[in-house]
Formats: C-alpha cells, structure tokens, sequence
C-alpha cells in the first residue's frame, strides 16, 4: 500500500508552526465577548432607566406619582402615573380576555381534536399571525375594527381602549395558543389513554386530565402574554389614543406606559426636561414589571415541569 | 378453534376479524369468543398483536388514525364497530389496564372517583364511597387510606398499577382489559396483582395480555396463542400448555423461540 | 393474602347503568358542541388574518403601483412614494444583519460549544430569555439614549440599526443554539479524533452544518426586525424626509414608520390611510418573501444524516 | 382632502433669483414644534427640497409648541414652530443661554389661522353665535355654577340640552390661544373635555348632536363632511371662517391668530442651508404661496418682504 | 500478565491507569502494552471499559467533562498526558473509527480530505493524490471514484465505515482504534471490513474493540478480556482463546455470560 508522500512531514511541520494555536486562543475570548453583549445590553437598559429615572425622581418626590392627574407638559405639570397604570392593566386585560379562551381553546383543539394534517395546516398559519409586525395590527385596529365596534357601540370614541385591547388579544393568540399547545402535547400520551379507557369523551380527557396536567405551561403561556400585552406599544399608540385621564371607560381614550414613552419621545419631551426624564421612570416601571413576568414564566414553567 | 365450557355465557364473539396498520395488517381472520368470568390470557411473541388485539375489544385503536379494521365483534350480542354503539359507552363497560401504570397527577382520591365523576355523580358521600369500595377491591385500601390526598406519583409502582385497576373498578366495568400489567413491576408486586385477578375473577371478566408463560398457566382459564397477527391455537389453560396442538404453540411454550 | 371483595350490589345502586346511559348522550352532545366551539375559535384566528388582509388590500388598490413604490415621500397622497423608506429598511437590514448574526452565532457558539456549565452560563441563558422579553420601546430607550445621545448617532441608520440588532438579538441566539445543539455529537467526534483543534471543528463542521438552522433564524430575527416601529419612533425618526439616504450615517425612515405616521395623519388627510395600506401590502409581501426562504431553507436541509 | 397639488414643476423665477448661488447647498434643517403649523412647513419643506435644493433634508416634526420650545431652547433646533406666540418664560430661558429674540432668535409670523367652532351636522340651531355667547359659554359659571349649561341657557329658544364642550389639551397652541386670547385667561367651564388628539375631538364632535368644540381651520376644512363650523357675528354679521374671512383686517379676524415660526439665527448664520431655507420660507415662494392649501390664510406681502429683508443682514 | 514476543516493538505502554467517570471508576489499574503492527482485540461483556480504554489512548475521553485519569500512558516513550504532548498530535497519529459510520455530511472527497486540510494541507493536486491512495488503501476507491462529489450519506452503511477508515488513512496515523466498527453493518460489509484490517494490519497498528468473539478470534492477534473495568487477561489471541487461564476469561468466551 503506497503512501503520499510527505504528508506526515507537512503535518508535523504545521504542528511546529504555532499558525492556528492563537486561533485556538482568541476566539473563546471573542465569543465570550459576543456573549457578553447581551448582558452588557441589559446592564445597559437597567442603567440608562435608572440613571435618567433618578434625575426624574430627585425632582419629583416619589408619593406624588400616585396621582391620578398627569399632565406633564400643563403649567403645572403633574406626573400622576395612576393614569397610565390604568390604562395599561386595562388595555392588557381587554386583551387576556380574548387571547386567553381563544388561545386556550385553539390549543385544545390543535391538541386533542385535530387530525395531524389540520395541525400541520393550521400550525404555519398561527406564526404567520404571529409574524405579523404590530403596526399592522395598529392600522386594522383603527381603521377597521374601532369603525365596526362603533356601529355596535355608539358611544365609542374613535380613539379607545376597547379596540386596541381586542386587537392586541388576537396578536396574542397564537403565543398563548402555542406554547400551551407545546404544554398539553407534552403530557404523555398514557394520560390520555388512561382517560379515553374509562370511558370520557375527549372534552373530559382535555378539561379533566389534560389541562390540569399541563397546567404550568399553560400558565406560563398567559403570564408570557400578559407581558406581551403590557409590552405592546404600536397598537396603543395608533389606536387608543393619548388621553391622559384616570378612567375605567373602555369606550374612552386611554394612555398605556409604552404609549407615553412613543408619545413623549416622538417629539415632546426636548432633553433635559422632567417631561424627557419621566419617560425613563415609566420606562424603568416597565423594564421591571415586564421582567418580573418573564421570571415568573420561567419559574413557572421550570418549577412544574416533569411532574409525570 | 375454541373450546368452550356449555355453561359459561359468551361476552365478546370475534368474527373474521382484520385490522390494518395502514398498509400493515397486524390481525388476520380472528374467530374467537371470549366467555364471562374467565380469565383469559393472551400470548405470542413481541409484535403479534396481542396488543392491537385487546385494544380492539374497547377500540382505543382506533386512536391511531391510520387503523382500519374489518369484521365484527359482538359484546353481549351488540355489535361494538356499529353506530348505534358508542364508543365511550363501550368503554365504560370494558374497562382497561396498561402496561405502565398511568395514574393522573391528581390524589389517589381523585384518581379513583374521576370516572364516576365523569359520569355524572357529583354526591360526596357517594364518591367517598366508590372510592372506598374500588380502593377495597383493588386491595389498596389499607394501604392508601391515609393519605388519600396526597398525590397519586407518590405511590410505588406496584401502587400505582393497583390504583389504575381501582380506578377501573370505579364505573363498574364488566371486562377488564390489561395488557401486560405486571411487565414494569417487581416480583413482589407482580404477586399481588395476580392474586387480585384471581379475586376480581368472581366479579369480572378478564382478557390479559402476558409475556410470561408462567403468569399464563398460573392465572388464567383460557389461552390464545398470536402469531404474526393470526390466532393459532386457543383453549382450556391446562390443555394448551400441556397437549397443545400446534406445533408453533408447543415451540414457542417451550421457549424455543419468542 | 387474601382480599375481601366488598359486595358489589352497593356500588351498582351508586353507578347503575341507567345513570352512565343517560348521562352519555348529554356527555356525547356536550363533547361535540365543545368540539365545534374549539374549531370555530381556532379558525377565528385565520379568520381574523383573512380578514386583515383582505381589508389592508381594498384599502391598498389603487395606491400600491410602479409610482409608488419608485417616487419619493411627499405631503401630498397623490405624489407620494415610499422609495425613501424602502431603501431605509434595506439598509437598516444591511446593519442589522451582520451585526446580530456575528453576535448572535458567536454568543450561541460560546454558550452551546465553550460555556462550562455553571453560573456564567445559566446567567447568559436566563439573560438572554429575560431579554426577548424587554418590550421594544424599551429597546427604543436604550437606543436613544446610548446610540441617539451618548454616541451622538442621532437618529441616523446605524442607531437605528444597532438598536434594532440589540432587539432580535436573542431571536438570533436561540435559534442558532438549538441548532448547534442538533448536530450530533459524532460528528464533532470524528472531527476531533482527526486531531482537528476545538475551533477548527467549529468552523469546518459544527457550523456548516448548523447553518441552515441560524440561517433560519436569523431571517426570522430581520423580519421582526423590518418590521418593529416602536423603537425607531421613540429613537425620533423624523416625521418627513424627503433625502434618499447613501450612508448609514444618514437620517431616514422606513416602512413600518411611514405606516405609523400615515395612520395618524389619516384624519388630516384621509387618503393617508390608502397610502398606509398600500405601505403595509409592501412590508407584508417582504415578509412573506423572507418566511418562505426560511420556510425553504428548513425544509431542503432537514436533517441529512 | 382639498389641499391638492398644483406645484409647479419647473419654478424657473426662482432659480432666477437665486441665480448668485451656483454652489449646491447640502445638509440637514431641523424643525419641530406646532402639530398645526405642521402641514404648512412640511409643505413648504417638500417643495424648497423638490424644486430648490435636492440635498437639502429639511426635518419637520410636530411636537407640539410648548414641546418644539422645549428642544429649540437648548438648540435641537433650526426653527421651533409654534401656534402662539413665544412666552416670557420661554424668553427667558432663551436669555439664560445668551440668546436674545430679536437678535439671536429670530420670529416670523407664518400665516394667519381662524380659530373654528365646529358643531355637529345635525345641530340645525346654534349655525349662527356671536362672539360674545361663544365666550361666554366656555367661561366657568357664567350660566350654572356646575357649569352643566343648556343651549337653553344661551338663547332660550335653543333646546333644553346639556352643552357638551370640547376642545384640544393643555398641550396645543389652540389651547393656550383660546385660553389666553379669548377668554382673557379666565378659568374655562369645568365640563369641558380636552383632548390630546384631532381625530377624537372630530369624532365626538361628528357623533353628538350636543357638542362644541374648537379648533384650527386647517382641521376643520379638512372635515367638512362631518362637521359644521358655527358663523360668528363680530359685530358685523355673522361670518363663516374661510380663506377669504380669515385675516387681521378681515371679518373673522376677532377669532384669527398668527402661527409663527422661529429660527436660531446663530445655526442660520453657521449652517447656509438654515439661512436658505429660511429665506424660502418668507418668500413668495413659501408660506405665502402655499398657507391657503394648509388652511391658512397669508400675511399681506409686506410683512414677508420686510422678514427677507431682515434675513439678507444675517451672514 | 501480558506475554510478548521479543521482537516488536511497543507502541503503547500503559501504566496503573485508572479512569473515573465523576465518581465511578470506570478504569481500574491497567498495564498493558499493546506493539507495533499488532492487532490487538479488546473483548468484555458491555460496560467493561472497552470503549472508554480506547478512547483513553486518544484522549478522545476527555471530551467528556467529569473525566479524570491517574497513570500513565507512553506512546512511542513519552506520556500523552504530559503537557508538553498536544492532544491534537496525539489524535493525528492516533486515529479513530467509530461504531456507527460517521461521515460529515459533505461530498465524499472533502470527507477524505478534511483531515489534510484541517492540518494545512491547500495543494489541490496533492489533496487529489491524498484522496486516491487514503480510498484505495481502505478499498473503497472502486466503488466510488465515479462520484467523489457526491454526499457521503448516499453511500451503504459498509461504504461509509470504509469511507471513514480513508478519512483517517489520509493523515497517515501511526494507530488505528477502532471501536467496534462493524457492529452496525451486515455480514458481508464485515466481511469487507474485516479483510481490509488484516491488510492495513501491515502499515499500521490496530485497536478493536469488538463484541463478537469470532471476529477477534479471526482478525487480531493479541486479545484483552476486560471486567469491570479491569483487565483480566491478555495475551496472544491463540492461546487466549484455546487456553484461557482465568476462570472468567474462559467463562465469557465460551457464553456463560455476558
Ligand atoms: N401505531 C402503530 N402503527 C403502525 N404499526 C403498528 C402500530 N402499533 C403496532 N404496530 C404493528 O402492529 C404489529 C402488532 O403490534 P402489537 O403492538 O400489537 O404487538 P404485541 O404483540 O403487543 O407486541 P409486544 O409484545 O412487543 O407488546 C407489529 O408489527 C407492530 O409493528
Ligand atoms: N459519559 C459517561 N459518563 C459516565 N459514565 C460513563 C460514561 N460513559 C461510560 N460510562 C460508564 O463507564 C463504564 C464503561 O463504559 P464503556 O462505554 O467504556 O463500556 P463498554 O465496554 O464500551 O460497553 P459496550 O460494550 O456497551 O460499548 C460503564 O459503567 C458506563 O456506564
Ligand atoms: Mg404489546
Ligand atoms: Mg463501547
């Protein structure tokens, strides 16, 4: 058997030149760099809230935001955070409430009635709604579904919480409806038939077994959505407006946390005003809040899982 | 093919039966009647069909959608594949124990009473009390009675496996399907769940899917013996294990394959 | 042992086979109502996408034309043109992507392939789940702060751009893990017992192979990016600008934008309303270009070995 | 919407007179400020950069007054554009920085706006008010002490209804015009719902049989299908806001206002493009020639001669 | 305890080396030497140690995190787990075939070449030449000279085992291990593989790890019988397999367990 010769020698003389053995050095170093981005980047958000947020505090004492007037560019100004509070919970809730039965439901359909060819169907079609930029909800929110709403509704303000919320619910549909679809088709398949044994329709098998055992998922689902929803920001902006008053009329105008920031920075606020640095205290307020929920499905979903 | 008693009335009367894997046929041409109050065991080597067989009694298959069947099976006279026929109503009376057990996450309690609750009995005294009598039956009472809360994982296997029989028990099913029950359980639990099949004999009629010879001989009245999806020889316990007819049976009784 | 079978007769009077019966049809009934209720809900969701889509196109008919797409932005509906914002977004994207694809890749590089599990580790993992979670006007006040202010970037591309690659970052990372993670071990195996080095493996074999998967993801990563608007709203894009930009140091706007400010506009200017349709049809068909190549690219390099 | 374009393409006078420029001008003009104000200037930008000097990019933002004041103080901007006038306290901080109105900070009226008071379509009684009842219905307590009042309580032949008072927020020119020009900065009735946004106001408006509000003439005629604007006699009749009544020495003039603009003359003597645009802005080609489109109506002539004039001393 | 004959040289010289997996040891103070030219069969029931021992000789075992060794191993006299002895040299001139085929998913002819290139190797014409002698040397050149170009995956199971004994072949190791590398192909792929060992035999030296007591009875010369984790017996294979001289060597190569 011949050999090609020399092969041995360039090798070993590869071996000898030190020729990719800085490689072998530098790039850890440079992909933990890159790694480190990630957290230089939350680092970088919790400072600048912080650090702006103070400026907004050491001149506006902290009791005075639990007002309900907010009026940051009045005569007065009055940075009353009730107000957006509100209206955030508000918005947020309109929009539990539709993605969560929808949600839920269309996961226990794609779960435990679908055929594996509508679940394969309907799967893609629920990232696509998914992958649909918020901006576009916006747009049909408020040239579409405020209009309808108001001819079901005549005293709906063209500017209001209701159609937002609703639209923001159906954005929401399909994380709520994924993950907990993910959370009832990880719960063994001998559950299942346990159940179906004695007898239960599959409404039994769901409602009974299924959802219960997949609980935590599902939870985890809403929670994740919930922070979608106090997160979301473009379809507020456009369709529900900037009135600054403390009301739970959903057919009125409301002003969410993520809409004032959009507001306040698409002009408003020159740098260096209160009103500039306000927008970093309900920024701050957020970043926790929305962090909070996300630690809170992660611990959810971490804590519960593999019970079977 | 079978060889029946006179005086023991027939539950399950298996005709011309063929089920399908879509391409794949895993039965072929079953005759076969099962009687009441007999325990009948079901044997043959790995990938037979025992379990697509028991499974058709109750038609769980049928869950996997590519399985189609062909023939009858009359439960009681009835039909099981006719529409009149329900199948939760089916399984109501057909009850079934798996291979593992698969307890819910829920207590042992509610493990129990879930069906009765499934079937409309909302009464606490009453649940209480089918609980109590399934958990008795199952000889798990004893055992389980202080601790009905707590949840049902924590139980051992062997537990478990009586639990899931109990919770059978609960909606008074007629026939108990159980597909190898003991495979996932120590020796010790192993013995008990027989002894219990030999008790729920009085009350039940029993088909039991077996990989262990000696479980078969010990347990049951009638055996059938699957080969590759056809039944090839079924009878009295003793007379298979002892004359059987065929030579397969007799190779494979004797461990010579499987 | 001997077990004590209690007296059935009991049992029977509780669970009589009248009451399983009765109960059944209602059960049955109750089954398919419930059945028909959970399809008409899943099917509400298409419903609903049919619906936007089909009222952002009669919206968009008429307006969506070869002179829309090519002239430049005006006041006026009839002149305008989303040229200008068109170009925005592709060179948002020119900095978008290399930016978080490097980042993205090497973050999941080190996580998946140098990362000793421990603490450090768990920390990115937890940050980086934390961070997909940030709402992005957040990101926007980030952007703002260091890239528009600290930076002095304004409200140029690359600020744009740079805050954008912060936001899809973790959808880059994520992907690009779970793609590393399923190149299977042996493959990594017959590479080292070459006496290849951990990062020759890397590059000639881990990588190539996982690159369909972080090519995936990172498509997935830009069209959230082409389309996210809260974060260049609150990073100040201004509201008219008519300059088509030729460098990432220039001010600009983008489709997502011009559909924001059209959409309030609209009671100004109703036709505003057309024109953000018509901006929308345009953005949505970019997205749907770049989810069939990811759609393709998953399925023509599904598992091969 | 009415403001459709009759631009001219080739706009040879113009090149004509700036003939001494040959060098192409280029960088950016900032402007922000008054949401009113907005589609002039942004008008006037587009066609200074389509027909003037491509590589030019003027910036238009519509902050707000108040707000645009708030980024013009420190020097964000070129030009700050407001719906009312500068405040004492604005030009005070403007001093706090050196910079003196007049001198370093130049102001230019742009255009002239009648404040409108539009009511619903199916309003067919209060068509016609003085001014005097228009004030006198936006006063606090001048019919009821809860100031629920009834257009009864106007003119007793009107319905026995609740008014419903509207008009934009603190956060507008409007507002702060209103306020400080037409009530004389007495308090405004305690009913009356003010809004952060036109297109809520033209809603409730359009839907309520019972409402008033008021607002610049360029919102208004852009929504004349919805909304009816109330004629106001002055003393002289009533007079319907259009262009042709809205001017200082013309009918509607009780309820017109200026809308200004104001540049940093500092950034315009630095920057040659803040100084051209500047310049284009008062010309004839500018805020004169395109304010009707925007729903406002011009200045006489002289005054933007005299602005140019002012604007050839800055070098 | 081992037995060799005077004139071949050894290649590997192990010394009291032990072997943990966190805390199981899964090597227990071997000595052995394995010589030149030889082909050496480690044979033991599973989970004996055989894999980890040979992948112990590459230090491919340190891939594994919670690994840790004491001892030494001398290959050509120096300790490859001294620091100055690169693990990247070790592994070029110890290469390794795995249990299942594992080809990259690239063309067959940048399969064969990666090793070269990776170690620096550009020159398209010698790559070529590489690619020819590496494929005729493990007798695969035949079968696919016609479609170097296409996807290594596309080749039989036996193929790609073949195509991974060229793909070590090409860097020109010193040793070959090879950890069972026919136990996923059929007989005649065996076959082919096990002709192919008896004639790389004459360049290289050659570690099998095998489970089948023919094939280490045909191919190898000398034999280890390992047991939990430590090595029983060795020697040469004839006198192993004839005359074993401990009661469990002989116990497990006549099937009484294992
Ligand atoms: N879901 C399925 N899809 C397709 N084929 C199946 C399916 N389940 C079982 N089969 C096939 O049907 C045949 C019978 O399978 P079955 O599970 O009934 O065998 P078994 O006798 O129970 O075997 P074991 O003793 O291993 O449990 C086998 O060939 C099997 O491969
Ligand atoms: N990665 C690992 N982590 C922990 N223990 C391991 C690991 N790999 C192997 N072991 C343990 O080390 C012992 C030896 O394993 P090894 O794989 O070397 O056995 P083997 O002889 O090759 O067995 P087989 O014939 O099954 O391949 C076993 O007890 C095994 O459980
Ligand atoms: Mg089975
Ligand atoms: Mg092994």
């Amino acid at each position: 058997m011949e050999k090609v010769t020399g092969v041995r020698e360039i090798i070993k003389n590869n071996f000898n030149s030190n020729k990719g053995r800085l490689m072998e050095k530098v790039m850890p170093k440079a992909f933990l760099l890159a790694a480190s981005i990630s957290i230089i980047t939350t680092i970088g958000i919790a400072f600048t809230l912080v650090f702006d947020a103070y400026k907004f505090f050491s001149k506006v004492p902290f009791k005075d935001i639990f007002s309900t007037r907010l009026a940051p560019l009045a005569s007065t100004p009055a940075f009353g955070i009730l107000p957006l509070i509100n209206g955030t919970i508000i918005i947020a809730l309109i929009a539990m409430s539709v993605a969560i039965p929808v949600g839920l439901t269309s996961a226990i359909y794609l779960s435990e009635y679908a055929s594996e060819n509508i679940r394969r169907t309907l799967k893609p079609i629920m990232e696509v709604l998914a992958g649909i930029p918020t901006i576009v909800y916006g747009f049909f929110a408020y040239s579409f579904v405020t209009p309808l709403l108001m001819k079901a509704i005549p005293s709906l303000e063209a500017k209001n919480a209701l159609s937002p919320g609703i639209v923001m619910g159906i954005m929401i549909i399909p994380l709520v409806a994924s993950l907990s679809e993910d959370a009832m088709n990880s719960v063994p398949n001998s559950l299942r038939e346990g159940a179906l044994a004695l007898g239960s329709t599959k409404l039994e098998v769901a409602l009974k077994v299924i959802v219960p055992a997949g609980f935590s998922g599902i939870i985890a689902s809403f929670v994740l959505g919930i922070s979608r929803a106090v997160g979301e920001t473009m379809i507020v902006a456009i369709a529900s407006g900037s009135s600054k008053n403390f009301t739970f009329d959903i057919t009125k105008s409301m002003q969410t946390m993520t809409a004032y920031i959009v507001e306040f920075t698409s002009g408003d606020a020159g740098s260096g005003t209160l009103g500039y640095y306000s927008l970093y205290a309900v920024g701050l307020l957020l970043f926790i809040f929305t962090l909070l929920m996300n630690l809170l499905a992660q611990y959810i979903s971490k804590r519960y899982r593999e019970e079977y | 093919m079978t060889n029946k008693l006179i005086d023991k009335r027939t539950i399950f009367k298996i005709k011309d039966l063929n089920l399908w894997y879509g391409n794949d046929q895993a039965l072929k041409g079953l005759n076969y009647d099962i009687n009441e109050h007999d325990v009948t065991a079901i044997i043959g080597p790995s990938g037979c069909g025992k379990s697509t067989f028991i499974k058709t009694l109750n038609r769980m298959v049928e869950l996997i959608p590519s399985v189609r069947t062909s023939g009858e099976i009359l439960y009681n006279e009835t039909n099981i594949f006719s529409k009149s026929f329900r199948v939760e109503e089916l399984r109501t009376k057909v009850g079934m124990v798996f291979q593992k057990p698969n307890p819910f996450p829920k207590s042992i309690y509610e493990n129990v009473v879930y069906g009765a609750k499934v079937h409309g009995i909302k009464n606490k005294s009453q649940l209480m009390e089918i609980a109590e009598t399934s958990l008795r039956s199952a000889a798990l009472w004893d055992e389980v009675k202080d601790r009905l809360n707590s949840n049902a994982y924590g139980l051992s296997g062997g537990q478990q496996q009586r639990l899931c029989i109990a919770r059978c028990l609960a909606i008074q099913p007629e026939v108990l399907l159980m597909d190898e029950p003991t495979s996932a359980l120590d020796p010790i639990a192993t013995a008990k769940i027989e002894e219990l099949i030999v008790e729920l004999k009085k009350e039940y009629t029993i088909v039991i899917v077996t990989h262990s010879m000696q479980q078969a001989a010990r347990i049951s009245d009638e055996t059938a013996f699957f080969l590759l999806g056809e039944l090839i020889e079924a009878g009295n316990t003793k007379t298979i294990f002892t004359t059987p007819r065929d030579k397969r049976t007799e190779d494979y009784i004797t461990g010579r394959f499987g | 042992m001997s077990y004590q079978i209690e007296d059935k007769g009991e049992l029977k009077t509780l669970l009589n086979i009248e009451t399983k019966k009765s109960n059944m049809t209602r059960r049955i009934i109750l089954d398919r109502i419930a059945r028909n209720i959970f399809l008409i809900s899943t099917i509400f969701a298409l419903l609903v996408l049919g619906i936007l889509i089909y009222k952002i196109w009669v919206d968009s008919v008429g307006w969506l034309n070869f002179k829309f797409l090519t002239s430049n932005l005006s006041i006026f509906p009839h002149k305008a043109g989303i040229w200008g914002a068109i170009v925005g977004s592709f060179l948002l994207m020119a900095i978008v992507a290399p930016v978080t694809i490097t980042l993205g890749v090497s973050t999941a590089v080190y996580l998946e392939e140098y990362a000793i599990k421990g603490k450090l580790q768990s920390l990115i993992k937890m940050n980086i789940s934390n961070l997909a979670g940030v709402p992005s006007v957040i990101f926007g006040l980030l952007g703002l702060t260091v890239f528009a202010r600290l930076l002095n970037l304004g409200s140029s591309i690359l600020a744009g751009g740079l805050t954008m690659s912060l936001l899809v970052l973790p959808i880059v990372v994520v992907a690009s893990q779970e793609a590393i993670r399923s190149v299977p071990s042996f493959l990594r195996d017959a590479s080292y017992a070459m006496g290849a080095t951990k990062w020759t493996t890397i590059r000639k074999v881990v990588l190539p192979v996982a690159l369909p998967g972080i090519l995936t993801g990172s498509i997935l990563a830009l069209s959230r990016a082409i389309g996210e608007t809260a974060p260049l709203v609150v990073l100040g894009i201004p509201t008219l600008i008519l300059r088509i930009p030729s460098s990432i140091m220039d001010n600009f706007t983008a489709l997502p934008i011009q559909v924001y400010y059209w959409t309030l506009d609209a009671v100004l200017t109703r036709e505003y309303a057309n024109l953000a349709a018509a901006t929308i049809v345009v953005l949505m068909l970019m997205l749907a270009i770049m989810n069939s190549t990811a759609i393709i690219i998953r399925n023509k390099f599904q598992k091969r070995y | 919407g009415g403001n459709e374009e009759q631009t001219t393409t080739g706009n040879s006078e113009q090149q004509g007179q700036q003939e001494e420029q040959t060098t192409k001008l280029q960088g950016a003009v900032i402007v922000d400020g008054s949401g009113t104000v907005y589609p002039l200037m942004a008008h006037i930008a587009e066609e200074y950069m389509t027909t003037k000097e491509a590589n030019v990019s003027v910036q238009v933002g519509r902050a707000g007054s108040s707000a645009g004041f708030k980024k013009f103080i420190p020097g964000e901007l070129d030009f700050a554009d407001a719906s009312r006038a500068i405040k004492k306290e604005e030009v005070e901080q403007l001093e706090e920085r050196g910079l003196k109105l007049g001198e370093d900070i130049l102001e230019f009226k742009l255009a002239l706006d009648g404040l409108t008071m539009v009511i619903n379509k199916d309003n067919d009684w209060a068509k016609e008010m003085t001014a005097e009842e228009v004030v006198n219905m936006y006063l606090s307590g001048t019919y009821r002490a809860d100031d629920k009042v009834l257009w009864s309580d106007i003119r007793p032949e009107w319905p026995k209804e609740e008014i419903k008072f509207y008009g934009p927020n603190e956060n507008h020119g409007t507002y702060e015009f209103f306020w400080e020009v037409i009530l004389g900065k007495q308090d405004i009735v305690k009913t009356a719902n003010l809004q952060q946004e036109y297109p809520t106001l033209v809603d409730l408006v359009s839907r309520d049989k019972n409402a008033i509000a008021f607002f610049g003439f360029g919102y208004y005629v852009n929504n004349t299908d919805k909304l009816r604007a109330v004629k106001i006699d002055f003393g002289n009749g009533p007079v319907e806001p259009t262009l042709e009544t809205i001017g200082e020495d013309l009918p509607y003039a009780g309820f017109t206002r200026p809308v200004f603009t104001y540049l940093n003359a500092q950034y315009a003597s630095e920057k040659p493009q803040v100084l051209d645009f500047a310049k284009y802005v008062v010309s004839p080609q500018g805020a004169a020639r395109l304010a009707g489109e925007n729903g406002f109506a011009p200045l006489p002539a002289a005054q933007y001669q005299e602005y140019l004039k002012q604007l050839e001393t800055i070098k």
